[in-house]
């Protein structure tokens, strides 16, 4: 049993039959369709018709819908009326809720990526184009349900009430700041409002949320969890880990991947794989998928109550992708006409997620371009007046802070010698 | 000190419906070391299961778990394996209560088999606990007996703070001396092998000296207690042997206590020596007993390489690698 | 904009349409269905026809042929002839050396198992039952195509004849262990046959051939490479980025999950999530996958065969699943009857690798059972022989092993000043 | 420095085909810090490309190019972002020499930006070096010039062990000494700033003695060598200050012929304090000088907190509290 020597004159052990000469191997590097300089087209896009894909019930095996994790749910068409299976029907009141809520939050991500223009803080990252995914499902799930989101869903504190002053305060690290100072700006966390402290290590969050879902199951509880994750991100392995408990122990959790395309300077492709969708990451957990246009607001709200009542009715998780555009930088660090083209948001075809319910209210007759004016406007003078507020407690660099003492504490439940001697030799 | 283990878990999950515990092999089968045998039966497969061989999905579950409010005790099968799970628990559970301003924390308990001597090799033999203790926000404990490894991880499962706590796995049947040609002695001959039923805790943070003695302080931990024991023995030096039981936030009120009375320090410990425990004790003597120091502080540990399957006794810092130390900084 | 309050009297934000009372949540902890105790019962398995599963061309999309994923490859069928599309019609010299090959690795397995009873070396681990799975493979890639295999696969050495006296000199970590005595037993390692140093932390080596795979591709080579898994731990980020990268990089590797359904205590259901095949994982990556009976040395082979011409030709790489059984303990530190029934290997209903592929070429008309026989005298004879010599080197204990001063040397290319010194002061 | 580090990947790409480079954001943009700007243009998209977020995935990756036989250069975005790849770095390419006996090496260079001061909060100012010195089969390097940057960048892709490569990020654009409140200074009007065209090398394993002296010996990195040298000009003291340049294996020769002049030691490093390498320093020293001492070591470090975001300057050990720690030990 010896090797036999193949035509490179290397010993081989492959038949004579099957042996064969192969051209020289090449390493591929995906690229993006368009760099600066490019002009964007979309028109290659597969999307599916606005109420094409079916809507199966919640109790369905997740192995009978893998369809959904290639189509993608739209309800909205292009009138802004909602067409389909998937149509949540809701009504104005809630619409309208919601159609503010993502007003405010694109107000306040104006105001503060301005604010650290104006060098009142050192970092800020906006949502826009986004709204619709925290707005929306924020509103599909129940108030003491359970959030772990990524730095780009700030639109579940606003859509939740919580005080935008609180947010300013982290945002200008003051004196009022709940995070006390210790994180960058848009860190927060909230216990009472549900909202996990975001980490800036990404993905651990996805993970940790099953965990906390399978706690609320343990204990016979009766709220869900939800979690979001970048499409960059689903590149790290708790992805694979969230996905992977989720299904063995069936947590009630609604694993979202808001697929903005962009993750910083780096295309989807680079973490999608080889043209595939992210929803499809699911089927070999055997979890069910949802595919949605994350710009339109009623398929991002009908997608996420489906999964919710699904996690309620302990069939445990399903795996969300939302499908949209981040239309801004990655964050006030970041200029994006460095790797893409400039007007490629503006060429995005699934448009922007304000104007597409806004023009869907208009359709239903309850809502005017002068109603619009007059929301943007409100939007814009609650923003300023937390702005005011918060900025009396002092913006970044003020002196205006959390005692500096603070710093040392909370490292544990109860202060150990070593950092209290710490902060004796400090000084402070 | 098996049974201690299992006492404990056993004890805290009747206490506290909030405890649970799960990991690789944990459940139906009780754990590859036998810790958590018996537990899933007495208190059902949601309690104590089995996790997928994924030590960052299950260190991740149990920070949300903790999130939620529960206790989770999470075992990695060897804390060779811990690195896989290191984000996890450094970026996460170490630093939740400080960067959520305590809005959210980690009462969590990392177990796990540590340290060699029982011919594993590289990857069931490491001793990684320099690199937790580098991390503010974790608490770093190790146990040399039954006793304590009882009473310490009933309080580490009560503790609101992140506990890694490493169990000695040479030690788990039996005190081990380093001499590795002598027979096996069980922990049903030492006096610190009985455990006391039910409840009970060893305060985290207090180290206990094992041996008092004037001319020479060793520190020590787990295995390595044993050790130093028996080169103070052996040697007929009269060691003053502390069991630091809590590496961080270490008991330098007792370090400091005894070296200045002493005047003479011996770190022992398993790990690879650059930039271990041990240089952090090392530097803390040297901190705060300058003045009283007659000698070098010496350190006797593992040689700065992989733990080598057939080299075992010659990498493992045994009685008579210790004796020398103590002998060397009796003369320094 | 305030919150409701819902049933429970917590507030909700949640319209009242749509709010509902839920159940409490459940935990689910999946089990298998047999335990110590039980009667392995098989018949409910969904196995494929052999000859069933479609074989499509190399360079058919990924998309086009995701049913191979809950499909099973199979060939030989019960009369043990060779049937269907994935016949890969080998010579019977080509069958014969499979046949060996799989059964020296049984005779090397059964020795040195025995020789860890009989206190010569610290740990052993068999393969026995997965024989097909390395022997196949290794003969369907050329000689120098490298690999990444798991302790599991000595089948790859014992093929490509490295000689059983190295593997035993590791075995025994004597004087002429050419791991010089550093590792644990069965974590071999050689460059000249292309076998990747085996790693205790399980599935790092998956995301590594990765690695060498996309460097050989970036130098123009034409060699490819196979990496091997089991099912538990495909439950390991490395897992997910191997599959990532490879489907980015479109990388020519062939990524192997053995799927032996136990991993130590743990059966495969805490990996495979709900229900669903390991090979199904390859589809959110967008890379072709292919669900082979493991047992069945020719599906084995045409699999690899397939994949690895569809890596020469650029095409990229293929996730294959292997589906075996784990007939005897994970290694000689476990008792496999404490968490399964005793008899479940015998009740396996895809058999024995080997009596599969000997039926085959008795089918064939050119193997009987004396030529069966004769073929196990002569690998047990071969073992012992090398036994033998390995054993003249030394075994564990005997104090024949690599020098202790060589136990400081090749941390780093040249020894630094504090090894030296340690050296010096341990005196070896 | 960002100049030195691109030219030394330049010179690099140009001298040798193996060796390539990918990271986060690496290949068309350049590195979220310009590092690699130019490359992808210059040497093509498979030598410089962008990788999945995936630290552990691009980690083990450069293995598999290592293995093969390529010299790969990675870029973790962040070194707070390492903690993912730590398995892969600590049990794979750390051990590889070792536990295959020399059949596969890991000569792969793991670059990434560290430290604070430039108010990045907890998770973009970590300084985690302690944690890799620790580690059998890892060299770690921590260049504190453009000059060094691109001769010790070189050196390290040249060598056939893992690298680590952290680059103080705080002083990527010009010397940084903690005087956070004064103009910002560019690298051009600092002496080392300037570097040399074209391949040239500074061997690891070398200090630098930046400023001789006889009262007290400062053993810093990074960007501490500049506060250091800061704070010996303002407090006029004679301190002789070495820039170690490679943490590990550290130039112990250097460290002990300087220390064993001045009799006294301060260690200052940004990490937290704790078994963080300045433990390390600490103990190497009274182990090697402890006759010659006069005064306890002292260490000047990170506080043993995450970093604070507010706090930066509280936080940071400026040349305030490295001066009073050379009186300290002047007085001691
Ligand atoms: C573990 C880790 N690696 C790298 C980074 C640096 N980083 C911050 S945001 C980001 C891009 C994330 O992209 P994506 O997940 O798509 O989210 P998006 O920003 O688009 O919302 C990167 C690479 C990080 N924060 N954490
Ligand atoms: C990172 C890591 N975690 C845990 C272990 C302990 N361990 C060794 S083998 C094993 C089971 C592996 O099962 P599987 O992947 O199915 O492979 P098989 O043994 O069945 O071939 C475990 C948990 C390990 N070696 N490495
Ligand atoms: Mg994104
Ligand atoms: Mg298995």
């Amino acid at each position: 049993m010896r090797f036999a020597t193949d035509p490179f004159g290397r010993k081989s052990n492959l038949p004579a039959a099957h042996r064969r000469n192969s051209k020289p191997l090449s390493l591929r590097v995906p690229a993006p369709k368009f760099r600066p300089g490019d002009t964007p087209d979309f028109s290659g896009l597969n999307l599916s018709a606005p109420g094409a894909a079916a809507r199966p019930e919640i109790d369905a095996p997740a192995a009978s819908m893998r369809a959904l994790a290639f189509d993608l749910i739209r309800v909205l068409d292009a009138n802004g009326q909602a067409v389909g299976p998937w149509d949540p029907r809701l009504d104005v009141e809630t619409l309208k809720r919601g159609l503010k809520a993502m007003q405010l939050t694109r107000a306040y991500d104006d105001r503060m990526f301005r604010a650290q223009r104006q060098g009142k803080t050192s970092f800020y990252m906006k949502c826009t184009g986004e709204e619709a995914v925290a707005v929306a499902q924020t509103l599909a799930l129940h108030a003491d349900d359970m959030t772990f989101p990524t730095y780009r869903q700030q639109g579940i504190l606003i859509t939740r009430d919580y005080p935008l002053v609180d947010m300013m305060n982290q945002i200008y690290s003051n004196a009022k700041d709940p995070m006390l100072g210790r994180q960058l700006p848009v860190m927060y966390a909230t216990r009472e409002y549900g909202f996990f402290s975001i980490s800036g290590n990404l993905a651990t969050q996805f993970s940790q949320a099953v965990g906390w879902a399978m706690a609320s199951a343990y204990k016979g509880d009766d709220r869900i969890c939800a979690a979001w994750i970048g499409d960059g991100s689903t590149a790290e392995g708790d992805f694979h880990h969230a996905l992977n408990f989720a299904s063995v122990y069936r947590a009630p959790v609604l694993l979202n991947i808001v697929n903005n395309q962009w993750a910083i300077s780096s295309f989807a492709g680079l973490s999608a794989g080889d043209g595939e969708t992210f929803a499809a990451r699911a089927i070999g957990y055997g979890l069910p998928a949802l595919r949605v246009d994350g710009n339109d607001f009623l398929a991002v709200y009908a997608a996420t109550h489906w999964a919710a009542e699904r996690a309620r009715a302990n069939l445990g998780a399903t795996v969300i992708e939302l499908f949209t555009y981040r239309a801004e930088g990655h964050s006030t660090s970041d200029d994006p006409s460095k790797y893409r083209p400039k007007d490629e948001a503006q060429a995005w075809p699934l448009g922007d997620p304000i104007a597409r319910l806004a023009q869907h209210l208009m359709a239903l007759g309850t809502w005017s371009p002068a109603d619009q004016a007059a929301l943007e406007k409100a939007c814009e003078v609650q923003v300023r007046t937390a702005q005011k507020q918060a900025e009396a407690n002092g913006v970044l660099g003020s002196g205006q802070r959390p005692s500096p003492a603070s710093m040392f504490e909370g490292v544990y439940k109860e202060q150990p010698w070593h950092i209290l001697r710490q902060r004796q030799e400090s000084g402070v | 000190m098996i049974q201690a283990l299992n006492s404990a878990l056993d004890v805290m999950m009747a206490r506290d419906p909030d405890v649970l515990t799960f990991g690789e092999d944990v459940g139906y089968f009780g754990g590859v070391f036998r810790v958590t045998e018996g537990l899933q039966q007495r208190y059902g497969a949601t309690r104590c299961f089995d996790a997928p061989i994924s030590e960052a999905g299950l260190v991740a579950a149990a920070i949300g778990m903790g999130a939620y409010g529960l206790r989770p005790v999470v075992e990695i099968q060897f804390a060779d394996y811990i690195y896989p799970a290191f984000d996890q628990i450094v970026s996460e559970a170490a630093r939740l209560r400080y960067r959520s301003a305590g809005e959210f924390t980690s009462p969590i308990t990392i177990r796990t088999p540590y340290g060699g001597g029982i011919y594993g090799g590289q990857t069931h033999s490491q001793s990684p606990e320099a690199l937790f203790a580098h991390v503010a926000g974790l608490k770093v404990v190790i146990p040399s007996t039954p006793h304590d490894a009882k009473g310490l991880l009933i309080a580490a499962i009560e503790e609101d703070d992140p506990v890694i706590f490493l169990e000695p796995k040479r030690i788990y049947n039996g005190p081990f001396d380093g001499h590795h040609d002598r027979p096996i002695e069980p922990w049903s001959r030492h006096p610190a092998g009985e455990t006391p039923e039910g409840y009970y805790r060893i305060p985290l943070g207090q180290a206990a000296i094992v041996r008092s003695g004037s001319a020479v302080t060793v520190l020590a931990y787990g295995t390595m207690v044993h050790v130093a024991l028996a080169a103070a023995l052996e040697s007929g030096i009269d060691a003053e042997i502390l069991d630091l039981r809590t590496i961080w936030p270490v008991d330098i009120e007792a370090i400091v206590a005894s070296v200045k009375k002493t005047g003479r320090c011996v770190i022992v410990h398993e790990a690879t020596r650059t930039s271990g425990f041990g240089a952090e004790l090392a530097a803390l003597v040297q901190e705060h007993c300058f003045y009283h120091l007659e000698a070098p502080i010496a350190r006797v540990t593992g040689w700065d390489t992989p733990y080598p399957h057939v080299f075992e006794w010659e990498y493992f810092p045994g009685p008579a690698r210790v004796g020398a130390a103590l002998r060397r900084v009796l003369e320094g």
